[in-house]
């Protein structure tokens, strides 16, 4: 039975203070504005009481005891006594112990100057010097056992062996690697590592772990949280659940799961989009090797104001790039990667030159193959930028490497040969973008396999005809538009999608879709019941009557192929539009002339 | 062994009531047979055996049996004392058999009654 | 009379069986790329190869066809998933016991063109006309 | 068959441990070889309490004590005494030199001035037999309180005894008792401490040996008061014998119906579970224990919510220690009024106002009769040490008396005539604690005896709170220092603070106590720790680091001829001199381990 919450007056020194019962005097002396040492308190833990820095003194009657106040009930009536003489020798020599053993930890420094403790009168034989030293606080363990609940830290030996482990001194594979512990040391003796090695911006900009519930993007739509299943300590281990407190709405539910939903619909529209192609296939070009070498997908990051570098255009350490080389075709219109052109890159590189023309007072260098301003106004963008003094060299960059002279700051050097001067060129850069070809997503296969339509040898969705439908495939019912398709910039992704979905808009409105009539159907009196052609049909359209014990077409799921009447030994399947009888006329008509 | 009651309980404690008392010598009457090597010569330990026999049989629960060195006196051998816890002076029967054992049973320890033909003396030595 | 035939201007007749999808489609792009294919060829289409009843290829050799050929998708590509698997199937065990009926295996020819291999099917059709002119006229016993 | 007479042979741990079950078994032997085998019977009892004499047979009823028996004694015995009726004084006690050896048992006076309220059955009963404990009036308590009680009676009935906590804490029982019944709730626990950590004592395994049942007596009786239906017993690992009786013990109860459900048929039921220590002293904290019954590493926590009100798996439970226990069943099967007869103070309105009963007191240290002794509250150390205790070894002068183990202190000889109850010992600065009570002679230094018992805690720690953990290391390298040479007198100053300051602010009472050895040794024996400081010299010679040896040249050319060992044994080869000369030892040499002083067999060897 939930006891109600009463209220006791309690004095601290000498102040009288209304407080709930059971709360500790740590709590009270803080409501007080009192202040109590404390090192190893944290308030999102059950308080552990070790340090015993927060020892204050508690009077009841004519006894008087010394009581650790972060845990410490309060009852009515309490006199508690937070600063006499004897607290403050006790909490000296403590300090004196600790500051003895970990001398140079920044949290022990502090405190030892708040109490005044300047030099220890002995010296510890378990000195550690380190600035993050373990003090054996215990705030790692206790939130790992009962907060994330996965229990990994913990203590062992006992005494002044005592240290906190991991199992086996060894990487955990309990270890959600929520971080917490990182969180709650005091001292900043626990770090937390990232294990894979992301590449390019990512991994130069790495800002550290998220929370598990963000808002992925500003822009994302719609703009609401997300909670990220593995690193979610309520999701792993049952622990935490601190975000559900906060939320006044109770808006989260941790027992959503992703589900799988049948959805039945007419027609699909396969609009998956590409993938940039791994810059780090040409070794040459030294992305992921060298620093400063991004794609165009890290220096979009970079662009964009709530990205890593909040819209600075900046090295990887930080200074101002003085010269910014941005190379074309990485991996299009090359024999031995992409052949076709990724049409849209010469457009963005372009925009990028721009940008860090206009951001910084970099030298721009473009090396292209041929520009392909084609679009509407695009032609009169690179006059622009050609007036804005981008410097335009004509030829394929053959490698990229890094230098220094005479000892200062490394930078890249650019080498190509200028294909309108004939000559040979090395130019330094301090930054490179590479705009990488446009491929198929890696999924496309599996899409292909499922939708059973089919692919163009470069991998792009096949459409039914190149000129006159460009946005249905070969199968009724499934179109395809954007990147899908093929390479192409947003002003054509956008017109071939409203193009797709115009005409499904069109078949939905006719509220029927006319089957094509070629269908096979089975002839009762000649059927025997064989059951030949039952598994034959990929459809599974022909089934088995158990009362008539004939096989049975059902005309909807029937595509007419056809296999099952060639099959049929007592052709009792006709095949409407080509019956045996029609082909055998062709035949007759073909051979006897 | 079902639930044991309180009843369960005085009963154990009588059966084996006798051998603690016997451990803690508390008893009504203690006999001591006298063997030393003459005793154990003229037949001490048949004496010995008979009086365990008759403790036996009649179930006493408070009869201590000892033995002990010769008593001195070794052409009257086998002899016995019998101390009652009431009577002051310990009696000393001589030339004990097996038949003479019953006697003094029925008699002396039952009735309290000395058998005075087989008794020698009243009282023991006077030791230093 | 299959001498003569051969050389003074005796032109073979050729069946072919094509895949609405697939092959029938790398027909039309071979005309529309002006790619020359050859004139013996005479075409049925056929929406699936696995529409094809072995029975066809023996009426049509009757009918006297001096050779027959079946376009179909690529394995795995095919628009109704399994059909060529199952022609596969079938012409593999139509050529085992042709020649028990005196007609030379080589005289039937599956092969697998995909929509976008006009220039593929070019070159097919004519490789396989020269190899039927070689073999001459098929003639029957009667 | 009826017996005449019965064998009571000794096996307690130290018997055991001197063969006792040998002699036992050649004894049977020799009965059979004399065809006694029906008229005297052989009993194996738990410990006498004299384990400084063992092996020990006690000849029922006649109650003759022999002790230090062989098995090459034992045909002789037999037909001495068996036969011939005629106990052999070769194997009496002999209390010194010129007094005669004394026969009967109850006249020697290790035993005369001791009451037996928790071992009264020792030596008397066969513990693995509970037949033999109900004919002691065993489980008639617990008849009497199922069945004429109820559960507030019987609480009462302890609260008026006036029976304080044996563990150490001295806490009344009774009010321990009457809390935990005031706490709601259905579940609660009864827990048995017998993890008993301190080093030299063994009081509750003694009792657990002898007589297993008083404790399960003890806990049903309680567990009734309190309304509990399980019990733990947590017993350390390292007493085989007592573990194995208790399992005994226990599967008896079970079978007759002591334990399980419906009690002598009342709706009663109670069940107890074996907990086995690892053998951490620190797991003798109520709080600590109980993380570890529950899985946790034997950590203490802050008892400001009492183990009464939330302890194991946050429900009540009241945890007592053996002898506590044990006590119980007297208390109330002869009531409370006979207890408080017992020991010191008035207890009528105030449980605090006296110590009632007895203690137990494992005597050990330079003492002529050591062994295990229960004595009424009140008697004074000096009637411990010297009617009970047989005065000091080879004729030495007593210098102090230690009490409560690691967490007790040191009381000077002047105090002896202090009575021993809980709260005279807290007035000196020790603890009546578990019951641990070492003598010290002259032989004996004080610094060297502190550094040991607080190299025992400073281990045992179990390191979760500063004070205790960094406190009582510093403590120790003070001490260290001060018994090589190196000590100053501030170091004596910074002691004084560490204590205090480690006595205040610990979180459990290990922490709390650890530094009485160090205060008590400090307050009683300055002048000995400045003579360690000052003139850096060990009057007792104990801290060898502070000795100078020296060879009397004149003994080893005389009486040793300059036989070598001394030589060969020296690690630091400081020691020079040819065979049948004199030797000498290089002074510059010497590291002073006083490997040659233990070597020398004709004392040539001069220690100041």
């Amino acid at each position: 039975m939930e006891r109600s919450i009463r209220m006791v007056t309690v004095n601290i020194d000498g102040k009288k203070i209304e407080v709930a019962e059971d709360t500790t005097i740590l709590k009270a002396a803080e409501a007080a504005g009192i202040w109590i040492p404390s090192m190893c308190y944290s308030d999102l833990l059950e308080p552990y009481g070790v340090c015993r820095l927060c020892s204050v003194e508690v009077i009841r009657g004519k006894r008087s005891r010394i009581v650790t106040a972060c845990n410490y009930p309060v009852r009515e009536g309490l006199t508690v006594n937070t600063n006499s003489d004897k607290v403050k020798w006790i909490r000296k020599i403590l300090m004196e112990l600790m500051y003895s053993r970990w001398p140079n930890v920044p949290v022990v420094k502090e405190m030892a100057e708040r109490l005044e403790v300047t030099k220890p009168r002995f010296v510890s034989l378990e000195r550690d010097e380190s600035e993050n030293a373990c003090i054996l606080c215990g705030n790692c363990v206790n939130i790992c056992r009962d907060v994330v609940k996965a229990s990994v830290l913990s203590f062992e030996g006992i005494g002044i062996e005592r240290k906190v482990v991991l199992p086996f001194n060894e990487q955990s594979e309990t270890c959600i690697s929520c971080g917490a512990c990182a969180y709650v040391c005091p001292t900043g003796h626990i770090k937390i590592k990232s294990l894979e090695t992301e590449r390019g911006a990512l991994q130069d900009f790495y800002l550290g772990p998220k929370s598990a519930i963000n808002i992925p993007t500003l822009q994302a739509v719609p703009r609401v949280p997300v909670i990220d299943k593995n690193s979610c300590i309520k999701m792993q281990t049952g622990g935490c659940g601190i975000c559900s407190e906060f939320c006044e709405p109770g808006a989260i539910n941790y027992e959503m799961k992703d589900e799988e939903v049948d959805i039945e619909v007419g027609q699909i529209l396969v609009t998956t989009g590409f993938n940039l192609f791994d810059p780090q296939q040409i070794p040459q070009y030294g992305y992921g090797r060298l620093d400063n070498v991004y794609n165009s997908l890290d220096f979009e990051f970079m662009l964009n104001s709530t990205g890593p570098t909040g819209g600075t255009i900046q090295c990887k350490d930080g200074s101002e790039p003085r010269a910014v080389g941005i190379i074309h075709c990485v991996g299009s219109r090359d024999e031995n990667y992409k052949k076709y052109c990724s049409r849209v890159c010469c457009m963005y590189a372009l925009k990028f030159a721009h940008l860090v023309k206009d951001r910084t007072k970099a030298e721009v260098y473009q090396f292209y193959i041929d520009m392909r301003a084609f679009g509407k106004g695009y032609e009169e963008f690179y006059k622009r930028l050609l007036d804005e003094g981008v410097n335009m060299i004509r030829g394929k960059v053959a490698e990229i490497t890094e230098e220094s002279y005479n000892g200062n700051k490394p930078h890249l050097l650019v080498k190509c040969e200028d294909t309108l001067i004939g000559k040979f060129r090395e130019i330094p850069v301090d930054m490179v973008i590479l705009c990488p070809a446009i491929e198929p997503a890696q999924d496309a296969a599996k899409i292909k396999k499922i939708l059973s339509i089919s692919q163009s040898p470069d991998k792009f969705f096949l459409e039914r005809h190149p000129k006159l439908d460009p946005i249905s495939t070969m199968t009724d019912g499934i179109f395809i538009a954007g990147c899908a398709q093929g390479p192409k910039d947003i002003p054509d992704s956008v017109a071939q999608a409203s193009a797709a979905a115009a005409r499904i808009l069109s078949l939905i409105s006719l509220g029927e879709v006319s089957v094509d009539p070629i269908k096979a159907n089975v002839i009762e009196e000649f059927c025997s019941g064989c059951r030949i052609c039952n598994n034959l049909c990929p459809y599974t359209a022909i089934s088995f009557l158990e009362d008539k014990k004939i096989s049975d077409i059902n005309e909807m799921l029937c595509k007419g192929c056809g296999t099952c009447v060639a099959a049929c030994p007592a052709s009792a399947i006709t095949g409407k539009g080509f019956t045996d009888e029609q082909i055998l006329a062709e035949l007759e008509g073909l051979l006897t002339v | 062994m079902p639930k044991i009651t309180i009843a369960d309980l005085e009963k154990i404690r009588e059966d084996t009531k006798r051998t603690l008392n016997f451990r803690l010598g508390t008893c009504k009457a203690k006999i001591t047979v006298h063997m030393g090597t003459c005793g154990i010569a003229a037949g001490a330990r048949d004496i010995l055996s008979s009086v365990m026999k008759e403790i036996e049989e009649r179930k006493l629960m408070d009869v201590i049996v000892t033995n002990s060195g010769c008593a001195g006196l070794c052409s009257k051998e086998p002899m016995i004392t019998v101390e009652m816890a009431n009577e002051p002076a310990p009696v000393k029967y001589i030339d004990m058999t097996p038949a003479k054992i019953k006697k003094i049973f029925d008699s002396h320890i039952l009735k309290n009654e000395l058998v005075k033909e087989y008794a020698l003396a009243l009282g023991s030595e006077k030791t230093a | 009379m299959s001498e003569e035939k051969k050389q003074n201007g005796w032109n073979p007749k050729i069946a072919a069986f094509l895949c609405n999808w697939c092959t029938y489609t790398g027909a039309d792009l071979a005309g529309v790329s002006r790619l020359k294919s050859s004139p013996c060829v005479r075409i049925i289409r056929v929406m699936c190869s696995g529409r094809v009843d072995p029975s066809f290829i023996l009426k049509a050799f009757k009918k006297g066809a001096d050779g027959i050929f079946i376009g179909g998708c690529h394995i795995g590509d095919c628009h109704y998933s399994e059909g060529n698997y199952k022609t596969l199937r079938r012409i593999e065990f139509l050529k085992i016991f042709l020649e028990d009926f005196g007609i030379d295996p080589k005289r039937l020819r599956l092969e697998w063109i995909s929509a976008s291999e006009g220039d593929k099917y070019a070159a097919t059709t004519l490789d396989f006309e020269k190899q039927i002119r070689e073999l001459g006229p098929l003639t029957f016993m009667n | 068959m009826a017996y005449r007479t019965y064998l009571m042979v000794c096996a307690g741990t130290g018997c055991v441990a001197n063969q006792s079950i040998k002699i036992k078994d050649t004894l049977i032997k020799e009965l059979e070889k004399k065809g006694l085998q029906d008229e005297v019977a052989v009993v194996t009892t738990g410990c006498n309490g004299f384990c400084g004499v063992g092996p020990i047979m006690v000849v029922q009823p006649d109650g003759i004590f022999y002790q230090l028996l062989k098995s090459s004694d034992i045909p002789y015995l037999v037909e001495e005494h068996l036969i011939k009726g005629r106990p052999v004084k070769k194997f009496m006690y002999i209390p010194s030199e010129k007094e005669p050896p004394i026969p009967k048992m109850s006249d020697i006076d290790f035993f005369k001035k001791q009451v037996l309220i928790a071992l009264r059955n020792r030596g008397l009963i066969d513990p693995e037999k509970i037949e033999e404990y109900i004919a002691r009036g065993g489980y008639s308590g617990l008849a009497k309180a199922l069945t004429e009680m109820t559960p507030d009676q019987v609480i009462n009935e302890v609260k008026k005894s006036g029976l304080r906590g044996r563990g150490g804490g001295g806490f009344p029982t009774g009010i321990k008792w009457e809390t935990m019944k005031k706490v709601p709730g259905d579940v609660r626990f009864v827990i048995c401490n017998a993890d008993e950590g301190d080093p030299g004592a063994f009081m509750d395994r003694s009792i657990i040996e002898s007589d297993p049942h008083a404790v399960i007596e003890g806990m049903l009786i309680g567990a009734y008061g309190m309304g509990s239906t399980q019990g733990y017993v947590y017993i350390r690992n390292e007493y085989p014998i007592a573990l194995e009786r208790l399992l005994k013990a226990i599967a008896q109860a079970k079978e007759y119906g002591l334990l399980g459900e419906n009690i002598f048929g009342t709706d009663f039921k109670f069940d107890i579970r074996i907990i086995r220590g690892a053998g951490a002293f620190v797991c003798g904290e109520s709080t600590a224990l109980m993380a570890s019954i529950q899985g946790m590493p034997g950590e203490p926590r802050a008892k400001y919510v009492h183990t009464v009100e939330k302890g194991l798996f946050d429900f009540p439970t009241c945890l007592n220690n053996v002898e506590t226990w044990a006590n119980v069943p007297q208390i109330i099967q002869k009531g409370a009024e006979w207890f408080t007869q017992i020991g010191t103070g008035d207890v009528t309105n105030d449980p605090w106002g006296g110590s009632k009963g007895t203690k137990v007191f494992s005597l050990t240290g330079k003492v002529v009769n050591t062994g295990l002794v229960e004595v009424p509250m009140g008697i004074t150390l000096r009637e411990i040490i010297y009617d009970i205790g047989g005065g000091i070894k080879d004729g030495k002068k007593i210098k102090a008396v230690q009490t409560g183990g690691p967490s007790g202190g040191f009381i000077p000889e002047s105090m002896l005539d202090l009575p021993v109850d809980f709260d005279e010992l807290t007035k000196v600065g020790s603890m009546m604690g578990s019951g641990g009570m070492i003598i010290a002679d002259e032989d004996n230094c004080i610094v060297d005896m502190a550094k040991y018992f607080l190299n025992f805690t400073q281990e045992e720690s179990c390191g979760k709170c500063i004070p205790c953990r960094e406190g009582t290391k510093r403590m120790y390298d003070i001490l260290e220092n001060i018994s090589v040479g190196k000590g100053t007198e501030e170091d004596l100053e910074l002691l004084e603070d560490l204590s205090y300051m480690v006595v205040e602010s610990s979180l459990c009472a290990l922490g709390g106590s650890a530094p009485n050895p160090v205060l008590t040794s400090l307050k009683y024996f300055k002048d000995e720790y400045l003579t360690h400081v000052r003139e850096k010299k060990c009057p007792a010679k104990a801290c060898r680091q502070l000795n100078v040896y020296t060879i009397d040249e004149e003994i080893c050319a005389t009486v040793g001829h300059g036989c070598d060992l001394c030589k060969k044994s020296c690690p630091d080869f400081a020691i020079f001199g040819e065979t049948k000369k004199a030797h000498h030892i290089d002074q510059m040499k010497c590291h002073k381990c006083g490997a040659c002083y233990d070597a020398c067999n004709f004392k040539a060897i001069k220690v100041e």
